[in-house]
């Protein structure tokens, strides 16, 4: 019998705090998203709040601008980081020595910055009267704070872009480093028996095989960004805002009148993250069924 | 604490009606939590360094500054408890006005009419003064006291405009002659919402047309449109060619600091001196008015409905409204907040006191000031105009 | 003709992290692999097997010496550029890629066609008994069959040079048995020439033309199983032959006398003067029985049984003969006459004692 | 064979250099500027009157350091005390709903925890958690339990059950084998949680502030007014001092973690 | 007498995850080890081994039977308390402890004081030849040293049964026959009862006093080395231990024939009429000379040499007698005289001949 449950007894108390704790959560705001509000005598289930939103384009503005920042954030973040951990690599198995764990731990960095102070570091070196400016008109690039790009609080979100593709590349190189370390010292001289240079070793092995851990890792960074509140709240612009910045500006409206819409858009924005994850997760888990890398 | 937590109704509702000194005396060795915006250290050095430490010495009042990210948190969170049924908040002053202050009201998150129980508020507050009585056109009803007063002034820099705009005709002209240097912070942000504000005063025939309801205006819709087409005339001159706005005041004011614009705004006519005498401005910075005048507010402190230190609070309150502490507020180097105070109800040291409080060379004189000042309007026309902002200019 | 020749090849490797074992070098090694032979390098781990074959394949770069390919030198010739085939201890599959794609991978890099990369791929998996796997992936397959993919994948692009090492001591024994016999059938059918390395002797003997025996980076014999196995040329390489009874002695005026003075018998006048030791095969010897006939070169022992170990048909018998152990085998109806502690007399011919100097 | 080596070394270099060195120039030189006009790249004079105001005076700043540190801790204790059976359960059994288990430890990925904040903060309320520690705590559970259930599930699947059965061989009950087996193997791992909970715990804004309410002041509930538009040089300040105190800490984590298994070492030399 | 005493043991493993190939499961298994004796079990990969060993532990809870020890039933007694040890094939010791206390650490389970545990582990050490090293830290060890210390660990507690789960499989060869000797001597010394499990035939032959052989989770003959290799009672058992020539026939009418009708000779009449195979020994098969004698029951093959390998001594010699393959052993002696493609005479003596029906 205790051989039996042991696996549920175990998971019982992070499963029974998550329960609570996050899908209580969850739950509650749907219901509330649903206009029941059984405090205020409300118990019925409407979808107001959705069809509001559906028929609202600022709804839909923050929509784009959150998938096109997510996006391009992921994807910035995912070239970066690839870059990052080849070059660790490629350094590991060139020199043998401990310098290359000392090199990972310094790309670890912007890792344990917290988001908030990269975000405000973005705003420091990117603004129009940023570091960044200052330098270029220094060095004769510009001549007016106007001639340097909008890239902070603009309304296309370079800003938020930018702290992403930098406080993420770390995670992405993170999560495919351990990856390519179990890439066996041999295959490079496998690769080179049968007639493959360094390029196509690259090319024909180590991109390959990173593929899975990378894609997982880029679907984390662009959920995490799809969903994150304090870098667009404060590198974005007011109109339109992220998802998660509509949804705060919903809630602190300071009328309860707004909170279904505001839990709206929170469930809106979970369910389409849900939806990714489980194509992601369909997606890789063939792919590592199918080769047995697991 | 234990004995606030059990205060009943009655208690707190007999603060309301008893003498001060029974007041000061339950206020004795209270905590009391004041939830303000915490974004300056100026302000936050003046709770924690000048009044904090006197409360606690003269009326053994423990203040405790809470910092908030926006005023508008604050009524979202006594909504939630008002909601909640929790009787017994932890916010016992708070810092509001405007439409937070009618938020407020509405949704009945304010304890009741307390000011009158002020020694300090008797004493040297001129009560029927409008700015005082009305907080943006909503009569104030005793629920909150006033603070500090507030009046919009322009920023420029004199070495770069040495001749500052005095209309809002003139300030197009000068848009139009230095693009890229002026900007205004995109709305709802309070101070963006402001200068808007003045181009309707000034565009469509003074101020006077809306001291009554919006709704009492029957075609405003056409009557707004001269102040959107001026908006919209100087949009492409602004600052990147007028696609986007600062977010906040404060965005904008770093943009001016780091010398992106030629022109700032601020509804606290000392703000400038302050940043100029912390190296943010340049020293050559200076503030205007126009000649038709410019908004005036006050900003009050209030007490919630549920707050669990209310005497202490009421203590708290009132020494934050006497003439040292207000003297004190007005000098740029711990804050530069215009008093509440009516002078006229001062003794003559209190007074010489005030006069004498060096405002720097980027403010202007008290009298300047209190000659253009023009009354704020009630907030349902904010509203309209917030939304219409964004419909008419933003998106555009 | 394009043997393989391995002309003075030196390496001597950096100074370890370890400050007391002392840095391995590997010796000067000549070598010639001749086309189509079956080439083994058999010596104990760490000897440096690996890293001479390396040295061949170019995955390390000499410090002295050549290596030629017929009329070619190759010494300077970057590995992926030398056309040979390597096969691995462990397979070192791609595992991301499919048999096929595995197998095609040195054609691929040859820039040959798609199609017909495939082909021979498909081709190649037959000759190793894989027909129809060519679709797996790596880890779907046994450890066996890994193997052969691999040895497809190494044969495919018609190497000059088929370098394998170790190839097969990560498999079962009854697969690696398996093993042995494809790889003997593939090379004599694909004639191709292979440099083989192996610490198991009895993989080495069963495959081999020739070996080279090696111990701590030195080549120490070269030579066939048999020659090895009756004539090797010192103690270290009959002890790693795994032969048993080695003797010490001297040769002091015509007569073998060993050091517990147990064994003395006559020897040739040639034979030189100086301490040496002399080894017996087990299988040289012979049970004395009254029907068996004595030998004129015989000389007779008389032992005691220590121990009797059956062992696939044969009893393997531990005995002493004075204080010196000594090990014989019997055929199991030979030994069942016998016990432990029992005394046995044998004889052994003297052309099959084999004396060895050092 | 030399060449491709010193490109990567470059590479690294430079890369080294702007993603690490660089960025936080600016945020350093603003923290001490008083005055800095564009396009000076230099502040026109330096000043310490952000460190001053957040360092010395009664801003608050020690104790709200005090208080994200004491957040930071419990939620990374609980989350040990979750993960580690859970991880253990995940890891070494299949069972029936394996995969919906999984799906639930790990939703909070997915799923930003704001959302089930939202949800629930009014139940709070009214359970009295707001404005409190613990409620802080409770509401920074969700968003760092699945790390470390990951970093332990990691450390747990290089730790084959034949370690444990020889322990039992020898002899030693559930718990002896937990302590003297599992444990040590899995401390790397639970470190590597623990961090990642920390910072994790550290960074979180919005959830700190919809539970805390205000009452419960971290480091980034005094930032955020800064940063969102409050003075830049005491914002660059506090930043420079959050970023220090975070790597600090997970620093401090790895010099324990050395110093147990060196201690282990010495003690039994 | 404390015989270890497995009855009736079985277990049915879940539905694996892949649907094709079913789950495993392991059929009743009655043994009995008797006290001091080394017992095998002896079976290719996957058959089981490690799973009965794991039952025997109580590592793994059977679905039905019992396990004794003499005349307790320890079938619900939870591992750590059954005093049982056990070696795996990686040696698993706690890379965080000293050698002297991972030897230690039964005893410490024990409650044994410190002082007294550690001079045991410190004398179990001096058994496995390795004084001086308690102080290292397993890493710090070769894998021979780590295997040695796992069974210093294994045998401190002195326990009732020693299991050992190819405890040398992960060894170099060399190492592995130094390993089993010191574990013979070792057995010997502290007269311990040995479960040991292997695949290896070698090591299993010639370490056991008696061998199971399993196959597919069941067993299938119990018996000594000698018994085993000489009377198999399956062609699966022969198979298994490598025996070449299973020749498959009919008995018919007091006469075996051949399927290829190559064989034909005359048998006891009890024999019954089946199909049935004959086992050929290779060392049974006599080459015949002119001086060799004729044995009475010897029956003659004329047979064709088709391949000769040189292993130790001797050569293995694949001959074509009518359509089916033969092997033989000869002296290097004996196949001096032959050649690929010569004609051989064998015979072999009938009481060398041995019958199994599957
Ligand atoms: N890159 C290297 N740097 C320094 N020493 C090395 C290096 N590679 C191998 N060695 C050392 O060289 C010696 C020979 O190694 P090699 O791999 O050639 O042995 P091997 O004969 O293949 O052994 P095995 O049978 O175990 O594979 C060993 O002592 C090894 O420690
Ligand atoms: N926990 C398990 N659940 C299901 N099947 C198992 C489990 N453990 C082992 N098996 C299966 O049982 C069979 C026997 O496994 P076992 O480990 O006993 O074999 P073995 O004889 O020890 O093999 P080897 O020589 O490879 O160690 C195998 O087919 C294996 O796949
Ligand atoms: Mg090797
Ligand atoms: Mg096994």
């Amino acid at each position: 019998m205790w051989q039996k449950n042991k696996p549920y007894l175990l998971l019982l108390p992070a499963i029974g705090t998550l329960v609570l704790l996050f899908f209580g959560g969850l739950f509650d705001g749907f219901l509330k998203s649903l206009g029941y509000f059984p405090a205020l005598g409300q118990t019925d289930f409407i979808v107001t709040a959705y069809r509001q939103l559906f028929s609202s384009s600022e709804f839909w503005a923050s929509f784009n601008l959150t998938l096109r920042v997510a996006l391009l954030s992921s994807l910035f973040a995912a070239g970066l980081g690839a870059l990052l951990a080849i070059s660790l690599f490629m350094l590991k198995e060139s020199t043998n020595d401990k310098s290359s764990s000392i090199w990972h731990r310094l790309f670890q960095l912007p890792l344990t910055i917290p988001h908030l102070v990269g975000g405000y570091i973005i705003v420091l070196l990117f603004m129009q009267s940023g570091f960044l400016s200052r330098i270029a008109t220094n060095l004769g690039v510009i001549d007016t704070i106007a001639e340097f790009p909008v890239l902070v609080n603009d309304a296309f979100g370079w800003g938020i872009i930018l702290t992403y593709a930098w406080k993420e590349a770390p995670f992405i190189s993170l999560m495919i480093y351990p990856v390519l370390s179990r890439i066996h010292q041999s295959w490079r001289d496998v690769s080179r028996i049968f007639g493959a240079n360094r390029w196509n070793y690259i090319r024909e092995i180590v991109i390959p095989v990173m593929m899975p851990a990378w894609t997982v890792a880029t679907f984390i960074v662009f959920v995490f960004t799809f969903s994150a509140f304090e870098v667009p709240f404060l590198l974005g612009v007011t109109y339109p805002s992220t998802l998660p910045v509509y949804s705060y500006q919903l809630y602190t409206s300071g009328t309860l009148a707004d909170r279904p819409e505001a839990l709206a858009v929170n469930i809106i924005l979970a369910s389409f993250t849900v939806l990714l994850g489980v194509v992601v997760y369909a997606i890789n888990k063939r792919w590592n069924a199918v080769k047995g890398w697991d | 604490s234990q004995n606030t937590d059990n205060q009943t109704a009655e208690e707190t509702e007999q603060l309301l009606t008893s003498d001060w000194q029974t007041i000061a005396d339950s206020a004795t060795g209270q905590q009391v939590n004041m939830y303000m915006w915490g974004g300056s250290d100026n302000i936050n050095r003046y709770i924690d360094e000048w009044v904090a430490p006197r409360l606690n010495q003269e009326h053994n009042v423990e203040l405790n500054r809470v910092p908030m990210n926006d005023s508008q948190d604050i009524i979202n969170q006594l909504v939630d408890e008002k909601f909640a049924g929790k009787s017994s908040g932890s916010m016992d002053i708070i810092w509001i006005n405007g439409e937070n202050f009618k938020a407020a009201k509405d949704n009945e998150l304010l304890w009741g009419s307390f000011s009158g129980q002020l020694p300090n508020f008797n004493d040297f507050i001129d009560k029927d003064a409008p700015e005082i009585a009305y907080d943006f056109g909503e009569p104030v009803d005793g629920l909150e006291a006033p603070w500090g007063k507030a009046q919009f002034v322009f920023v420029h820099d004199e070495s770069k405009s040495p001749t500052p705009p005095k209309s809002m005709d003139e300030l197009a002209e000068w848009v139009q002659e230095n693009p890229g240097q002026f900007t205004y912070p995109a709305l709802p942000d309070f101070t963006g919402s402001a200068f808007v504000r003045h181009v309707l005063y000034e565009t469509t025939g003074g101020y006077e047309q809306y001291q009554q309801p919006a709704a009492s205006i029957p075609n405003l819709e056409t009557q707004l449109e001269p102040m959107w087409d001026y908006l919209n005339r100087i949009e492409p001159y602004l600052w990147r060619d007028g696609e986007t706005y600062p977010e906040s005041l404060a965005k904008q004011d770093q943009l001016y600091a780091s010398g992106e614009i030629g022109m700032t705004m601020s509804y606290d006519p000392a703000l400038a001196a302050s940043e100029v005498l912390k190296g943010r401005f340049p020293e050559s910075t200076r503030t205007f008015v126009l000649d038709g005048g410019t908004l005036s507010n006050t900003h009050f402190l209030s007490i919630p409905f549920n707050s669990s230190a209310k005497a202490g609070a009421m203590v708290a309150i009132n020494e934050m409204l006497s003439p040292e502490a207000q003297t004190a507020k007005l000098s740029p180097e711990n804050w530069g907040d215009l008093s509440a105070l009516d002078l006229t109800l001062l003794s003559l040291e209190q007074q010489d006191a005030m006069n004498a409080v060096d405002l720097g060379a980027a403010t202007l004189s008290l009298t300047e000031l209190e000659e253009h000042r023009l009354p704020e309007l009630s907030s349902d026309y904010i509203e309209i105009i917030e939304k219409g902002w964004l419909q008419h200019v933003a998106k555009e | 003709m394009s043997d393989l020749r391995i002309i003075n090849v030196e390496k001597q490797y950096k100074q370890p992290q370890q400050k007391d074992n002392p840095a391995f070098s590997l010796q000067p090694v000549n070598l010639t692999v001749h086309e189509g032979e079956f080439f083994s390098l058999l010596g104990p781990s760490g000897c440096g097997k690996t890293s001479l074959l390396k040295l061949v394949a170019g995955l390390l770069p000499p410090d002295h010496g050549e290596i030629w390919v017929g009329d070619q030198n190759l010494t300077r010739v970057p590995s992926e550029a030398r056309n040979f085939a390597m096969v691995f201890q462990q397979s070192l599959l791609f595992p991301h890629m499919t048999v096929e794609d595995n197998v095609a991978f040195g054609l691929k890099m040859q820039k040959v066609e798609k199609q017909q990369r495939l082909k021979k791929a498909r081709e190649m998996l037959e000759h190793v008994g894989l027909q129809g796997y060519g679709s797996r992936f790596p880890g779907e397959l046994s450890g066996g069959q890994q193997q052969r993919v691999a040895l497809a994948r190494a044969l495919v692009a018609n190497p000059r040079v088929l370098l394998m090492d170790e190839p097969f001591s990560a498999l079962d024994p009854g697969l690696r048995e398996e093993m042995r016999d494809l790889l003997s059938r593939i090379q004599l059918e694909f004639h191709v020439t292979v440099l083989f390395v192996t610490h198991d002797r009895e993989e080495a003997f069963s495959l081999s033309d020739r070996i080279a025996v090696m111990s701590q980076g030195e080549i120490l014999q070269v030579g066939t199983a048999k020659e090895l196995y009756e004539r090797p040329l010192t103690t270290k390489v009959a002890l790693f032959l795994g032969m048993k009874n080695i003797i010490k002695g001297n040769v002091e005026e015509g007569c073998f006398r060993s050091m517990d003075g147990c064994f003395e018998f006559l020897v040739d006048a040639t034979t030189p003067h100086a301490p040496s030791y002399v080894i017996v095969r087990p299988e040289a010897l012979q049970l004395v029985t009254e029907a068996s006939p004595i030998g004129e070169a015989a000389i007779q022992l008389h032992g005691t049984v220590e121990q009797m170990k059956f062992n696939h048909g044969f009893y393997s018998v531990k005995l002493s003969v004075g204080d010196s152990p000594l090990t014989c085998s019997l055929s199991s109806q030979q030994a069942e006459g016998f016990c432990v502690g029992q005394t046995i007399v044998l004889q052994i011919d003297k052309k099959d004692l084999w004396f060895v100097n050092e | 064979m030399k060449n491709p080596q010193v490109i990567i070394k470059i590479i690294l270099y430079v890369l080294v250099f702007f993603l690490m060195f660089f960025p936080f120039i600016p945020l350093f030189l603003s923290s001490l500027s008083f005055g800095w006009q564009w396009p000076n790249i230099l502040p026109d004079s330096i000043s310490f009157r952000a460190w001053d105001y957040v360092l010395f005076s009664s801003s608050g700043t020690w104790q709200a350091v005090g208080v994200s540190l004491l957040i930071a801790l419990i939620v990374t204790v609980v989350n040990i005390l979750l993960a580690v059976p859970a991880a253990n359960a995940l890891v070494r059994n299949s069972f029936r709903g394996k995969w919906l288990m999984e799906a639930i430890i790990f939703a909070p990925i997915i799923i930003p925890p704001f959302v089930a904040v939202m949800g629930i903060h009014l139940t709070f309320l009214k359970l009295g958690l707001t404005e409190t520690i613990a409620g802080v705590v409770l509401a920074h559970i969700s968003p760092t339990l699945p790390y470390v259930v990951r970093a332990i599930m990691i450390s747990y699947q290089t730790l084959s059950i034949d370690w444990e059965d020889q322990a039992r061989m020898l002899g030693a009950g559930p718990i002896a084998r937990f302590i003297f087996v599992v444990m040590p193997h899995l401390l790397p791992g639970i470190v590597a949680g623990a961090s990642l909970s920390i910072l994790i715990s550290l960074s979180q804004y919005l959830i700190t502030f919809i539970i805390g309410s205000g009452q419960v002041v971290t480091l980034s509930i005094l930032l955020f007014p800064f940063i969102s538009g409050g003075d830049p040089a005491i914002a660059s300040a506090y930043s420079l001092l959050f970023a220090g105190m975070a790597i600090l800490t997970l620093i401090g984590l790895d010099v324990l973690l050395k110093k147990y298994y060196q201690q282990k070492k010495a003690v039994t030399n």
